[in-house]
């Protein structure tokens, strides 16, 4: 054990079980703290660790995007909506009702286990093929074989930008 | 730039800009309302400098009170003791040579240059400028160099007496004044080339806190705010006092009422002191400097008496009301940016807090001045 | 895989005693360039020419008391300060100073500059909200919403450049302007592509780094005059120092980004010394006009901020976007 | 006042304590903060002909929270009074108080019998650890007084005395 | 459109001359006074606090009229004398300036008839306590005096 | 010339004044004439004014009305303490904007127990503070200020210094 | 040790993705502000992001086709923070309230 955990390998192992555990403690703050200011603060560092996870998962394009999008843009403009529309006393939040609490954990709780049991339970038959990552790949895919993809973003943000524009300013001015 | 922003005001948030703020250029609160960045309503507080200064007239002789009034206001206060002792002057008919108040205008004016440096350098950078501030300090050391070779101090002048001064000028003092007005006019010429045609500049101070005439009568506010909206109202000119109806020079008037204008009104006036120095040094006549005999113990008659002259920031009236005694029955001071300030209370409203810091620094403050 | 993380370790080690001293030096060579431009001398009186100022700066913030006001949020008080160093830290590592001195080359290093110049705005914000001041608050959504808007005119030209290149890695970019002066990419005639915005190109993108960094004349988070020192009122000690010295690191991707960009990396226009000594000599020259603009205008407002970037930087940059893709299918 | 109640003072190795006071000393950063006349002066110590900055003494914090010294330039009334010891307060310790000109000293040419707003002398309410006299003093005076707080700092003067003749 | 480009330009043609002029001052000689080093002279009429001026022995020309402690405005002067046996004249024996209250304005000075005190050139005093500014005029007489 | 036209107006202002309401007025003229009410020239050389204006109370409004509809502007509110009459004044300094300069002072004097004027903020504006440092300074109640708390003085401060009877 | 050769198996990055949907869920249920549950929202969906490039990496015979779906997830994400930002801020503009049941009756 203890070759290999001074080994390059052994550390980039436990490179990635600090990566998990950082994902798992962000995303538990995310969807508990009592300050929705903590909580995008947990998603960031949540996103962090995803980011890491799909650089395991040998794609670093991805994970820059991810960050660059989740964390520099998304978690950038909720912080901003929370700023403009959540005066100091709506920052704290608590469950609806005193049994919606036990009850999403019981019903969540029961649904990752279903997921990993079927996740543990399933023979995943496996491709030698290692996926590519580069961004020649993914660029020349989204260009040729997967065209359509690229224009249904290009119109979902599209629509998306405009969208908000419209919903943001009409409340603006009345 | 600045539409009609509609503002609700259930979403304020008080903002206190001050006592100590380095916008406010001393000690001065304003309690501002604001939505978002954007002004909702501000209400001055003053009195953080409040020195009791017309208390201490009530206690002191004549000659006695006039170290206070260079206290008054630090940047010109040439000019507060010329209204000082005019005023005394007035009442108990004193008679002042020639010379002296030749040697009064000019060192009135060259003080004047030195406030309005001191405003160009503070304003630039209230704006975020920096090295204006250094130049302007620069160029004003030589007035202060020259003033303290006469006068014997740096700031708070106790230059004038009853009558005349406390010292007469030599030829240094002529001759390096001179050389000022030469060096001071390639200076304005540096500046207007780095700082008012710089369009960052121009962009801020542009149609940024107009004021209007009719706002400046229901104010009274007077100096180069009045000038910068379109009123030609210079007491020098309009009530001509000491030797100024003697001087040629012009009063720049300003129609847009915007801090560019009033930027532009002080950056002009100080090319008209120049003009009134070198006219004053022209013509400076021989003589003594205090009258033959002067009164052993100043006296004023019974009643009140107003004076009012043009003071840096605008028209600063004293009115002094005597029964007869060695020191003022009452005494009040009326000073020009108690006015002027006054104006910002209704016209920051609905700006951002960025121009209504820059129109903060159009008015051009002393805040000792404003609380007495 | 498990080599190149260990690589990057090391330089991440490396390139926070590189940045560390950088930004130290670069406040020295700030506060010393401010004095000449304003006829004065600077630091002097501490060591020759004042060289000792940063290290006795340095133990000064290190051994104040490290205040946290009541009232603040003080997890995210303290992590925000570290959260501004850090991603200029890391973005080191991936910038080449020669063909060789580089502490790990990866291909996509420019999204990897701008992915952790994206997060520096996080912390800004963080820091600013934590600290329960109102100053503080406006200027934090005040540089959010400058970055934001400065981070798409700057990715719009770096888009352009990565055309050029056909590569979003650093070295690439370099070896593509490679052999002398006319062939940078701020040159409009280079390698048949007659693109006359290029030199256009260059000046959007110095501004946006301009306002990236929080740079006068766009440092409106930290407003001296408007709102006493923006984001991190609040802050003392190293909790200041962090933010400061984050500013300054940030300075020197900037102009390092601007060299690889624009200025063609490390090569030299006349071969006198090796690549790496140009490269250093042509990202001064771009610091030292960073300070050099600080010292010389007045702040912008937000909206006057805002109306440049959309109405004159991003047109510009698409236009441009446009025309080099137009060029390159032609040529 | 100075160093005695250091929170950060937990080395107690001699060498180390002279050479964080030194570095103390030669970075004194203060305050923005200017009341009255002498606050003009304050500013043309900073700018060119007399330039702080040599002294690394230069920066101009807004922000108490970033600032070692305060200078207190002028009257001080019984208004502002709570506004300045919330400034001293929430300055981060080790901090010095300077008062600069005679208004900040003893209330200087405001004091009379009968006075009801100033306070006399900063003193009152403030340690101050240096006093510059004058009316206000000159530039040079006010860096003979940061000269005298590095010496009171550090226990040794780096300067020559300058004797006015 | 056009004006569009005419503003980019002349705004852009603005801050270059800005730049310029800044460059300029770059090579510009400094002006500071390294203070420590090197001083300026102060001028013959600055005023710095009052002196007393000693005679052709040294000994003050004061003969305690009182009109400078009562021409002050801010009382910072108190001058005590004494009637020897068998003169005329009475001899000073204290002259206490209270410099902290001082406001330089220049009456005592002024008021003086027999000119007996003068402004000094003292321009950079500063101490860790306020009691060195309460002079003793007699005493700095004669310590110059050695 | 403007003098003339307002000094007419102002006139109107008493009707049934026993004595001539337009008087030759000079300095010398003894203390106990200060009481008097009317409009009075006076001689500018020497006071420094055109028109002294000596009003009761109630006339106040009407006359601040017509000087603000003659293009005067507000210079400045002050008071004087004439603790022998048992009496405070309120003086009102107006001066004009253009050339045809005209300074008038208007005066109106209430009973030092129970100092009470109307305030004029409603026709200028920047009397407000004018009024409010009065009120500091010498205790008298403007009726009708919108904001009528210590200005110069601290927020809780009682006491008024410029009254001559006042010990700190 | 196999604790330390995890980031070789399929099914951890399946767990972990299991997990970070499951908080998604479970925020969605308890959150009762509308940025709360956006925040759970683009937990949810980081979670299926995992699973596709999980699959991507060890089992599908394309190079590409999960990062691209990412891609495309991440698109649609943003697009929903874009919305269901400004409908907070506008629905905070018209009920001073970002609480889901203050929503219900539309009409404000």
């Amino acid at each position: 054990m203890m070759k290999t955990l001074f080994s390059a390998d052994g550390l980039v192992g436990l490179l990635f079980l600090f990566n998990l555990i950082v994902t798992v403690v962000g995303g538990i703050v995310a969807c508990n703290a009592e300050r929705l200011v903590r909580a995008v603060i947990g998603l960031v560092v949540c996103f962090v660790g995803v980011a890491g996870i799909y650089f395991f998962l040998n794609s670093p394009f991805i994970a820059m995007m991810h960050i660059l999008i989740y964390i520099g843009a998304v978690a950038v403009a909720i912080s901003f909506a929370i700023m403009l529309a959540a005066p100091e006393e709506k920052m704290r939040t608590g469950p609806t009702s005193p049994l919606s609490g036990p009850i999403g954990l019981i019903s969540t709780l029961l649904l990752i286990s279903g997921l990993v049991s079927l996740a543990l339970k399933t023979e995943w038959t496996s491709v030698t093929k290692i996926n590519d990552g580069s961004v020649k790949t993914i660029g020349i895919q989204l260009l040729t074989n997967h065209s359509m993809v690229f224009e249904l973003i290009s119109i979902v943000l599209l629509l998306a930008i405009l969208g908000a524009l419209v919903i943001a300013r009409g409340g603006r001015e009345e | 730039m600045s539409e009609p922003i509609v503002l609700q005001p259930d979403e304020t948030f008080i903002l206190n800009v001050g006592p100590q703020h380095p916008a406010t250029h001393g000690v001065l609160r304003v309690k501002m309302t604001m939505d978002g960045e954007y002004i909702y309503n501000a209400e001055t507080v003053i009195g953080y400098i409040h020195r009791m200064h017309e208390k201490m007239a009530e206690n002191r002789t004549y000659p006695q009170y006039l170290p206070n009034l260079s206290r008054l206001d630090y940047l010109s206060a040439m000019a507060y003791c010329h209204g000082y002792v005019l005023a005394v002057e007035k009442a108990a008919a004193v008679e002042v040579p020639e010379r002296a108040e030749y040697i009064r205008a000019i060192t009135v004016e060259m003080n004047r240059i030195s406030s309005h440096l001191v405003w160009f350098g503070a304003f630039v950078m209230d704006l975020g400028g920096f090295s204006p501030l250094m130049y302007a300090f620069d160029d004003r050391e030589q007035i202060l160099d020259l003033l303290e070779a006469v006068t014997g101090s740096r700031l708070t002048y106790c230059y004038f007496r009853f009558g005349g001064l406390y010292n007469d000028v030599d030829d240094d003092f002529i001759e390096g004044t001179r050389r000022f007005v030469k060096r001071m006019r390639k200076s304005l010429k540096m500046y207007h080339k780095l700082v008012t045609t710089n369009v960052i500049l121009m962009k801020r101070l542009m149609g940024i806190g107009p004021v209007s005439a009719e706002m400046c009568q229901r104010y009274g506010a007077t100096g180069p705010v009045a000038r910068g909206s379109g009123i030609n109202y210079d007491v020098r000119r309009n009530e001509p006092y000491s030797v100024y109806p003697e001087f040629d020079f012009d009063i720049p008037v300003y129609n847009e009422g915007d801090s560019y204008a009033r930027y532009k009104v002080r950056m002009e006036e100080m090319e008209q002191s120049l003009r009134i120095i070198e006219q004053g040094l022209d013509k400076l006549p021989d003589g003594p400097i205090n009258p033959e005999k002067k009164p052993k113990t100043i006296k004023l008659p019974p009643g009140d008496y107003y004076t009012a002259v043009e003071a840096g920031r605008g028209s600063f009236g004293i009115r002094i009301v005597s029964n007869g005694d060695k020191s003022p029955y009452r005494l009040k001071l009326r000073s020009p940016t108690y006015s002027n300030m006054h104006l910002f209370d209704e016209a920051c409203r609905g700006m951002l807090i960025a121009d209504a810091l820059a129109f903060m620094g159009s008015l051009d403050l002393v805040i000792p001045e404003m609380d007495r | 895989m498990s080599l190149t993380l260990i690589n990057v370790l090391a330089a991440v080690i490396i390139a926070i005693a590189f940045v560390a001293a950088n930004a130290a030096y670069l406040v020295w060579a700030e506060r010393k360039g401010a004095g000449f431009i304003q006829r004065r001398p600077g630091p002097t009186e501490n060591g020759p020419w004042g060289l000792l100022q940063p290290p006795v700066d340095g133990i000064k913030l290190m051994t104040k008391q490290l205040l946290i006001p009541g009232g603040v949020d003080k997890i995210i008080f303290v992590i925000a300060p570290v959260l501004a160093m850090f991603p200029s830290i890391v973005s080191f590592v991936t910038i080449p100073f020669s063909d060789t001195i580089v502490a790990h080359n990866i291909n996509i290093g420019l999204l990897m500059i701008f992915v952790f110049g994206s997060m520096s705005a996080m912390a800004i914000l963080m820091g600013g909200w934590s600290s329960r001041n109102k100053y503080s608050m406006i200027s934090s959504v005040r540089a959010v919403s400058q970055a934001v808007a400065y981070e798409i005119p700057m990715l719009i030209t770096a888009i352009t450049v990565v055309m050029i290149a056909g590569s979003l890695d650093l070295m690439e970019i370099v070896h593509k302007q490679s052999g002398g002066f006319w062939h940078w990419n701020i040159w409009p005639f280079q390698k048949g592509l007659f693109n006359i915005l290029m030199p256009a190109s260059f000046l959007i993108f110095f501004i946006c780094s301009l306002a990236e960094t929080n740079r006068a004349p766009f440092d409106l988070g930290e407003a001296e005059s408007e709102l006493v020192a923006g984001y991190h009122t609040e802050y003392s000690s190293m909790g200041f120092g962090l933010f400061f010295m984050g500013e300054y690191a940030n300075i020197v991707i900037g102009a390092c980004l601007t060299t690889i960009l624009f200025l063609g990396g490390w090569d030299c226009p006349f071969g006198l010394f090796p690549g790496v000594w140009w490269f250093i000599v042509k990202i001064y020259i771009l610091i030292f006009t960073f300070i050099w603009i600080r010292w010389t205008f007045p702040r912008t407002t937000i909206y006057s901020l805002l109306n440049l970037s959309w109405k004159v930087l991003i047109p510009i940059s698409l236009f441009n976007l446009l025309l080099t893709a137009g060029l390159l299918k032609v040529f | 006042m100075g160093t005695e109640n250091i929170p950060a003072s937990l080395i107690h190795f001699a060498s180390a304590d002279k050479l964080i006071n030194l570095g103390r000393a030669n970075s004194l950063w203060p305050l923005t903060f200017g009341i009255a006349c002498c606050a003009i002066e304050m500013m043309a110590t900073g700018c060119a002909r007399f330039d702080l900055a040599r002294f690394g003494a230069e920066v101009f914090r807004p922000s108490p929270r970033q600032s070692d010294v305060m200078i207190v330039a002028g009257t001080v009334n019984k208004k502002m009074a709570p506004g300045i010891k919330t400034l001293y307060d929430q300055m981060p310790e080790p901090k010095w108080v300077i008062a600069l000109g005679n208004c900040a000293i003893s209330g200087g040419p405001f004091v009379f019998e009968g006075q009801y707003n100033i306070i006399e002398g900063a003193d009152k309410f403030l340690p101050v650890d240096i006093y510059i006299p004058g009316c206000p003093p000159r530039p040079e005076a006010l860096i003979e007084g940061i000269i005298e707080l590095e010496y009171k700092i550090t226990g040794w003067r780096r300067w020559p005395k300058v004797v006015a003749e | 459109m056009f004006r569009y480009f005419n503003d980019i330009f002349s705004g852009l043609w603005s801050l270059f001359i800005g730049l310029g002029i800044t460059f300029q001052e770059f090579f510009k000689p400094k002006i500071t006074i390294h203070y420590p080093h090197q001083s300026i002279k102060m001028t013959a009429r600055y005023r710095g606090h009052i002196e007393l001026i000693p005679g052709e022995e040294g000994q003050p020309l004061c003969v305690v009229c009182g009109m400078c402690e009562k021409a002050c405005p801010s009382n910072c002067i108190s001058i005590g004398g004494e009637k020897p046996e068998g003169s005329k004249k009475k001899v000073l024996t204290s002259y206490r300036l209270d410099f902290t209250t001082c406001s330089l304005c220049g009456s005592c000075v002024d008021s003086c008839n027999f000119g007996a005190i003068r402004f000094s050139k003292e321009y950079n005093l500063a101490s860790t306590r306020k009691e060195d500014f309460h002079f003793d005029l007699l005493k700095r007489l004669e310590e110059s005096k050695q | 010339m403007i003098i003339e036209t307002v000094k007419d107006k102002l006139r109107g202002l008493f009707p049934t004044a026993a004595k001539p309401a337009v008087a030759e007025h000079e300095a010398e003229k003894p203390e106990a004439a200060e009481a008097e009410i009317g409009v009075f020239d006076c001689n500018y050389a020497k006071r420094g004014y055109h028109l002294d204006v000596r009003l009761s109370p109630e006339q106040l409004l009407t006359a601040v009305g017509i000087l603000f509809d003659h293009g005067f502007f507000i210079e400045s509110i002050t008071g004087v303490d004439w603790i022998k009459d048992g009496q405070l004044e309120a003086t009102y300094d107006f001066c004009r904007y253009d050339f045809d300069l005209c300074r008038i002072v208007v005066r109106t004097r209430t009973p030092r127990a129970n100092p009470i004027l109307p305030t004029i903020t409603g026709i200028y504006s920047g009397a407000s503070w004018h009024e409010r440092e009065t009120h500091d300074f010498f205790g008298i109640v403007f009726e009708g200020h919108p904001h009528l708390i210590p200005l110069l003085l601290p927020e809780d401060a009682d006491f008024h210094p410029l009254l001559k009877d006042f010990k700190a | 040790m196999p604790l330390l050769t995890l980031y070789d198996q399929l099914t951890v990055y399946l767990v972990i993705a299991a997990l970070l949907f499951g908080m998604g869920v479970y925020g969605l249920i308890t959150r009762r502000t509308l940025i709360g549950m956006l925040i759970a929202a683009e937990l949810l969906l980081a979670g299926a992001s995992i699973n596709f490039m999980a699959f991507n990496r060890f089992t599908a015979p394309d190079p590409a086709l999960g990062q691209i779906f990412t891609l495309f997830i991440m698109a649609i994400a943003a697009a929903e923070a874009a919305i269901g930002l400004s409908i907070v801020v506008a629905f905070y503009r018209h009920l001073k309230s970002i609480e889901t049941a203050d929503a219900a009756h539309l009409k404000g």
